[in-house]
């Protein structure tokens, strides 16, 4: 693998200074609810601000590791994170709750993430629970109007990215010079796996999107909004984004945001063009039948 | 093809997506939406010299119980694993859109009878999640459904079907975990990481992967219904799951809502209560916990007929 | 008449193994127990370069903790070591050839270690004798390959060295007799060294040590079958099979090789052979290890009686609450033993039956691939005809009266026929075809520099070869010419069966030597799995009244 | 490594259609296949597509195709097959079934 020296693998604490108005984070407090900051280390989780406006910041940290939970290291979400994660969601609604929707607070999700907890423990328990709890609160919080954006700086690997990034309004980011990754599974594990000839895919990759790895891709097919090209942008960037999911929303336009968004951008980038016509002649075929339905 | 009556006799396990669609509504009302004859296959196949399937390994349509439309969605194991790419993920979704259109006009239509006309949705789980044929397209299809989920909330509700031979893992594993209502047989199974990968990561002393009896009491039915993941466990034959639906398709959506697992702030602090108790206990086996809730032989569980171990289980106890 | 004898000691041996059990006494605790961890230096003691040594490695259990300890001796002291042993599973029976500890090899069946065998045979790591069937080489145990030093595997020992190896004993009493009678030295791991055993089944004075291994020793259910993956195509054959076959002939007394093919007969004959009537008139005795997808059909009171060449994980249970049926010792547990099951699989049963993965215009069949030297167990011992048998039933003289080449072969002695019986598909899994023009034994034996093809079933003992064609009832045959017809005539659409002469195959079919299912008045599409009796291992549980206790690997639940 | 799609033309000595307008069966799975059966007037013969990842069994398919359509005198009907290695003897079950299916009465088991 190439050698990227001024990656953001692993520094998602590094991350959040960089994006934030200076100093301004107050880890483990969402609006009156204070965390324990034993708890789900992995995930860091407070209220900043951008531009003076209080969001939410919800990161992996990659440096720490679990007594509890042996498998979650290295910017994994386990058991914890992905509760810890959605309970942020859930505050920042609760502070905002009797605000109008113009005014609810954005939230900014910095993605490096390499998985989900793989453990038995974590089976036992049902790991699927913690990171399904996540993704609905945000699906939720995105719903009631708060903004959110995402931002991919390091790994933003397959159901941790499902988790923390695909319910984002909109996904950023950092340009593949910075040694971005994001993708289900690599082509040699992808090759491993289906027994599909690694030098095939190879060349494949390089013109189809649907499987290939990387930031361009996902880009092509709609996952990323847009790629930021250097690092000092990312600030400028979130807060632009920001802003437009705010018209965008208070226009009543949902469904250009969010993962329906994304499948909208992704056709029209060429990326998924088969998704929409195969719905769309399943709701030609359901108004011929409807009646029977809504009338039994 | 057996009739309705031999299919709601036979195995749900046995059965394959189509068979299952048609059972899990009343005789006679299935229709398919992009069914086989529409030809609708995966563009990503072929190229990859992959065979390709009709119906892209899912089948979606509606049919009826009672006055309630229940849209189906119903995976094929057999067909890649059941895994999900842009077309079946496509159709999962749409199936899901559409049952929320429906939400509306009946709604319009019959204002005073909503509760007895409200549609439903059952999904047969069987799949490992993303297809990696396809990989990127499939992820951001389980983001989708993640998201129609979210608008079918209070209004449509989802019932998760889990009882086929795959399981219901990766991805799906939390699509189905995000559903109102869960209802399995033994032989079904939900989880995320998968057995394999599991040994993978953790050795084969701490966890053997060709021990199917250890899979089981970690990601099946029985284990789902102790710690209440799963609300209904049922036979495996195809009318129980089908008389489940029609039980939950005629309950008001408070009691449906009870039946949640996660979703709001009340149920993550619960699951996290849960998830001290984990960390705490550092279980090395399902069984200490179905001992901790009570079960004094927590090995003759698994032995134990549906009927049997439903007389006598102990489960966790919600809040 | 001058007597003049040789010079010589008579009682070498003997002396030579008192030496070596003094050599071995510092490592002795009490009676015969040797600790866990002495047990790599008891084997530098008793065991010297160049002896033949037996690792008692079966079917089904397997000395491992032995087999591990013979590869940490010191290869300065103990090199050169001739393996004498019937089955090559684990990695430590070929890691010994690795490290040099051993150097020459005769053995009947190798299984996982097929691959392995042959690369080492083609880097010289490995000096192969041959490769036998269990009866040839339990023969040889008492000719030329007797082993110096056998270590077996026992269930339990008690401190005299009485061994208790009950429901699994398979091979270690034949190990034993032969070694300990020519005066050699037997070590057995035990999984539990007890006060009192359940009862002797190898007497305590034929054995020099016994060691508690740390773990239970290795045993693989080999003979359990998921009724859950037997497919549409394995319905198929199984019908044709009772209804053209077993029903034929009234087929009593037979053995069922290992496979699906095999299983779905098993999980038929409480259906399908029920509907036919046939039950009391067919598969009455068996010579057959406990295989669970009999249980239905035992349940439903086919069967008389089974020996056993080994257990089946699981099945204790059962087998021992059917003391009718199974041979059950005073204990109440069962006793196998390989020879003797393999002796009257050869001499006292009308039929061999067992699936094959090739087979050549000749009627030679084989599962040996250009790579593999995967030996040939005990199946070429019951698939054939035991030119030894005198005795006579229906079904033996029913083939032997029909026996096409009996003028040219037998005059006018009126001789019967085994039935030797190959279950094949046109094309198994991933479109390997099932009939060749040359068998891959031919390669194998190139590669592997053997000097004789390995193949399972000579042709010339084959009677029956069923595939989704049809069913060559080949003994019918006049010429060799014919016989290759009938092969063709039901190898669809594989190189053999396209040289197929339509006429030819249409006279066959007329004369019935080929029949097809519709021949046999089988409708297709009744051919499908919801002709079982079982359709999954919990079905089989069920049948058994809760008696059988499978693995954890077949469990989903 | 992409499928291959083989296209047939077979005609049997007393062709006869199926009775449904269309039907299917089966499932593309490992070692398996799915048959789409149609009714068309084709003139009395049967054509048949089939897409699959198997190299090299061109003529098998065809010689087994048109061995069912021959044994079955199955005419104007358009059969397409997506296959996955199945064997010719699934091939030929799952054609026999589908052919009982695509002749079944609604709700009538084949």
């Amino acid at each position: 693998m190439e050698e990227f020296d001024n990656t953001m693998i692993g520094r998602g604490r590094d991350a959040i200074d960089m994006i934030i108005d200076p100093d301004s984070l107050q880890e483990n407090v969402i609006g009156s609810y204070v965390f324990d900051p034993e708890y789900g280390m992995g995930a860091v989780v407070g209220t900043i601000k951008l531009e003076g406006r209080d969001a939410t910041v919800i990161a992996n940290d990659a440096q720490t590791f679990s007594d509890r939970f042996p498998v979650v290291f290295g910017g994994i979400i386990g058991l914890e994170e992905g509760y810890k994660m959605a309970t942020a969601v859930y505050r920042t609604m609760e502070a905002d709750a009797d605000k109008p929707m113009e005014e609810k607070r954005p939230i900014v999700l910095i993605v490096d993430t390499p998985g989900n907890g793989p453990g038995k423990m974590e089976e036992i328990a049902g790991m699927n629970k913690s990171t399904g709890s996540y993704q609905l609160a945000l699906a939720e919080a995105r719903k009631a109007g708060h903004p959110i954006v995402a931002i991919v700086i390091g790994r933003a690997i397959s159901g941790a990215f499902l988790c923390h990034g695909l319910q984002a309004d909109h996904i950023l980011a950092l340009s593949k010079d910075y040694g971005t990754m994001i993708h289900v599974m690599p082509l040699t594990s992808i090759s491993r796996i289906t027994k599909m000839d690694i030098e095939r895919l190879e060349e494949l990759s390089t013109s189809n999107p649907v499987f290939a790895a990387g930031v361009d891709f996902f880009y092509k097919l709609g996952g990323v909004q847009e790629v930021v090209n250097k690092v000092e942008d990312m600030r400028e960037v979130i807060i632009r984004h920001i802003n437009e999911i705010y018209a965008i929303k208070a226009a009543g336009q949902f469904e250009k945001l969010g993962p329906w968004g994304r499948g909208l951008l992704g056709e029209e980038r060429g990326g998924r063009t088969h998704r929409l016509k195969a719905m769309a002649q399943m709701n030609a075929e359901y108004e011929t039948v409807a009646d029977k339905y809504i009338n039994a | 093809m057996k009739n309705w009556k031999e299919l709601e006799a036979s195995s749900f396990l046995d059965a394959n997506a189509r068979e299952r669609a048609l059972g899990m509504v009343e005789a006679g009302t299935f229709t398919e939406f992009l069914n086989p004859r529409d030809r609708f296959v995966s563009p990503h196949l072929p190229v990859l010299g992959t065979a390709v399937e009709f119906d892209d390994g899912t089948v979606t349509g509606v049919g009826l119980i009672g006055k309630h439309p229940v849209f189906i969605v119903s995976m094929e194991g057999k067909f890649i694993g059941g895994s999900i790419g842009e077309v079946n993920g496509g159709k999962m979704v749409n199936t899901l859109r559409l049952a929320e259109k429906a939400a509306v006009q009946i709604k319009a239509a019959h204002p005073d009878e909503y509760d007895a006309r409200r549609p439903l949705v059952a999904i047969s789980f069987e799949t490992g999640g993303v297809r990696l044929h396809e990989a990127n397209a499939g992820l951001l299809a389980h983001a989708e459904v993640m998201d129609a989920f979210q608008d079918c909330r209070h209004k449509v509700p989802i019932v998760a079907v889990v009882g086929s031979k795959v399981g219901c893992f990766g991805g799906m594993g939390f699509v189905a975990a995000a559903t109102d209502v869960i209802v399995m047989s033994e032989e079904g199974r939900i989880g995320l990481t998968g057995p394999e990968v599991i040994e993978q990561e953790m050795g084969k002393e701490e966890f053997d992967a060709s021990n199917k009896a250890l899979v089981y009491r970690t990601t099946g039915g029985k284990q789902k219904y102790i710690m209440q993941d799963c609300n209904y466990l049922v036979e495996d034959k195809i009318s129980d799951f089908y008389d489940v639906l029609a039980k939950v398709a005629d309950l008001s959506m408070q009691q449906i809502e009870e039946m949640r697992r996660i979703g709001s702030l009340k149920l993550v602090q619960e699951q996290m209560d849960l998830v001290k108790l984990v960390g705490e206990m550092q279980p090395k086996d399902s069984m200490d916990l179905w001992k901790y809730y009570g079960n004094e032989s927590p090995e003759a569980l698994p032995e134990m007929s549906t009927a049997e171990f439903l007389k006598v289980v102990k489960r966790r106890v919600r809040k | 008449m001058e007597f003049k004898g040789v010079k010589r000691e008579w009682n070498t041996l003997k002396k030579d193994a008192d030496a070596r059990l003094k050599d071995a006494a510092p490592y002795v605790k009490e009676g015969k127990i040797v600790d866990a961890k002495d047990t790599v230096a008891l084997l530098e003691a008793v065991i010297k370069p160049g002896d033949k040594v037996n690792i008692e490695g079966n079917n089904q259990k397997q000395a491992d903790f032995l087999a591990k300890c013979l590869c940490q001796v010191d290869v300065k002291k103990i090199h050169d070591l001739h393996m004498v042993q019937s089955v090559l599973t684990l990695p430590e029976h070929l890691d010994v050839f690795e490290k040099g500890i051993a150097k020459k090899l005769d053995m009947s069946f190798s299984g996982p270690q097929a691959k392995r065998i042959a690369e080492f045979l083609q880097e010289g790591k490995l000096e192969l004798g041959a490769i036998h069937t269990y009866l040839e080489l339990y023969g040889r145990y008492f000719v030329d390959l007797t082993p110096r030093v056998a270590l077996v595997v026992a269930t339990k020992a008690d401190r005299n060295g009485n061994l208790y190896t009950g429901f699994s004993t398979e091979d270690t009493p034949v190990i034993v007799e032969a070694t300990k009678f020519r005066q050699g030295i037997v070590i057995a791991q035990v999984n539990e060294i007890v006060d009192e055993l359940p009862r002797v089944d190898i007497p305590g004075d034929w054995v020099d040590f016994v060691i508690e291994s740390p773990k239970p020793f290795y045993i693989e259910p080999l003979f359990t079958r998921d009724p859950a993956l037997i497919t549409d195509a394995q319905v198929l054959k199984g019908m044709m099979a009772i209804k053209g076959i077993y029903a034929e002939y009234g087929v009593k007394s037979l053995n069922h090789g290992i496979g699906f093919d095999t299983a779905a007969i098993e999980l038929l004959l409480p259906t399908y052979g029920e509907e036919l009537g046939l039950k009391g008139k067919i598969c009455t005795n068996f010579i057959l290890n406990p295989h669970p997808t009999l249980i239905p059909a035992i349940e439903s009171g086919w069967v008389e009686s089974i020996h056993s060449f080994g257990g089946e994980l699981g099945m204790e249970d059962y087998v021992a609450a059917r003391s009718d049926i199974f041979f059950v010792g005073p204990d109440g547990s069962m006793r196998s033993n390989r020879a003797f099951s393999q002796t009257a699989g050869h001499y006292a049963i009308d039929m061999f039956i067992g699936g094959t993965l090739q087979i050549d215009p000749y009627g030679n069949s084989s599962t040996a691939t250009a790579t593999r030297v995967a030996g040939f167990g005990g199946a070429p011992n019951m698939g054939c005809d035991a030119k030894g048998r005198r005795h006579s039933s229906d079904a033996w003289l029913k083939v032997g009266d029909e026996y096409g080449m009996k003028e040219e072969m037998y005059g006018n002695v009126r001789r019967g026929k085994r039935l030797v019986v190959q279950l094949a598909e046109t094309f198994r899994e991933k479109l390997a075809p099932g009939f060749v023009e040359e068998l891959d034994a031919f390669a194998l034996a190139k590669n592997a520099k053997l000097p004789i093809e390995p193949v399972m079933i000579y042709g010339d003992d084959l009677t029956h070869i069923i595939t989704e064609e049809g069913i060559a009832y080949l003994h019918k045959c006049r010429s060799m010419e014919e016989r290759t017809a009938a092969i063709r005539g039901i190898a669809g659409f594989t190189e053999v069966g396209m040289k197929a002469d339509p006429k030819m195959t249409k006279h066959l079919r007329e004369t019935g030597v080929i029949k097809t299912a519709t021949d046999l008045g089988i409708d297709i599409n009744r051919a499908n799995r919801s002709m079982l009796a079982a359709k999954n291992v919990h079905d089989l549980v069920e049948w058994s009244g809760g008696l059988y206790n499978p693995p954890a690997k077949f469990r989903n639940w | 490594m992409a499928l291959t799609t083989l296209e047939f033309e077979f005609k049997a000595d007393a062709p006869k259609s199926i009775a449904k307008e269309w039907s299917h069966l089966g499932v593309t799975g490992s070692g398996d296949l799915e048959v789409l059966m149609e009714r068309k007037d084709l003139g009395g013969k049967t054509k048949a597509k089939v897409v699959t990842p198997v190299v090299g069994f061109d003529a098998i398919w065809e010689k087994m195709i048109n061995k069912f359509v021959v044994e079955n005198n199955v005419g104007d009907v358009s059969i397409e097959i997506n296959d996955d290695n199945a064997t010719p003897i699934v091939v030929y079950m799952r054609l026999r079934q589908a052919l009982a299916e695509a002749n079944a009465k609604e709700g009538e088991q084949a």
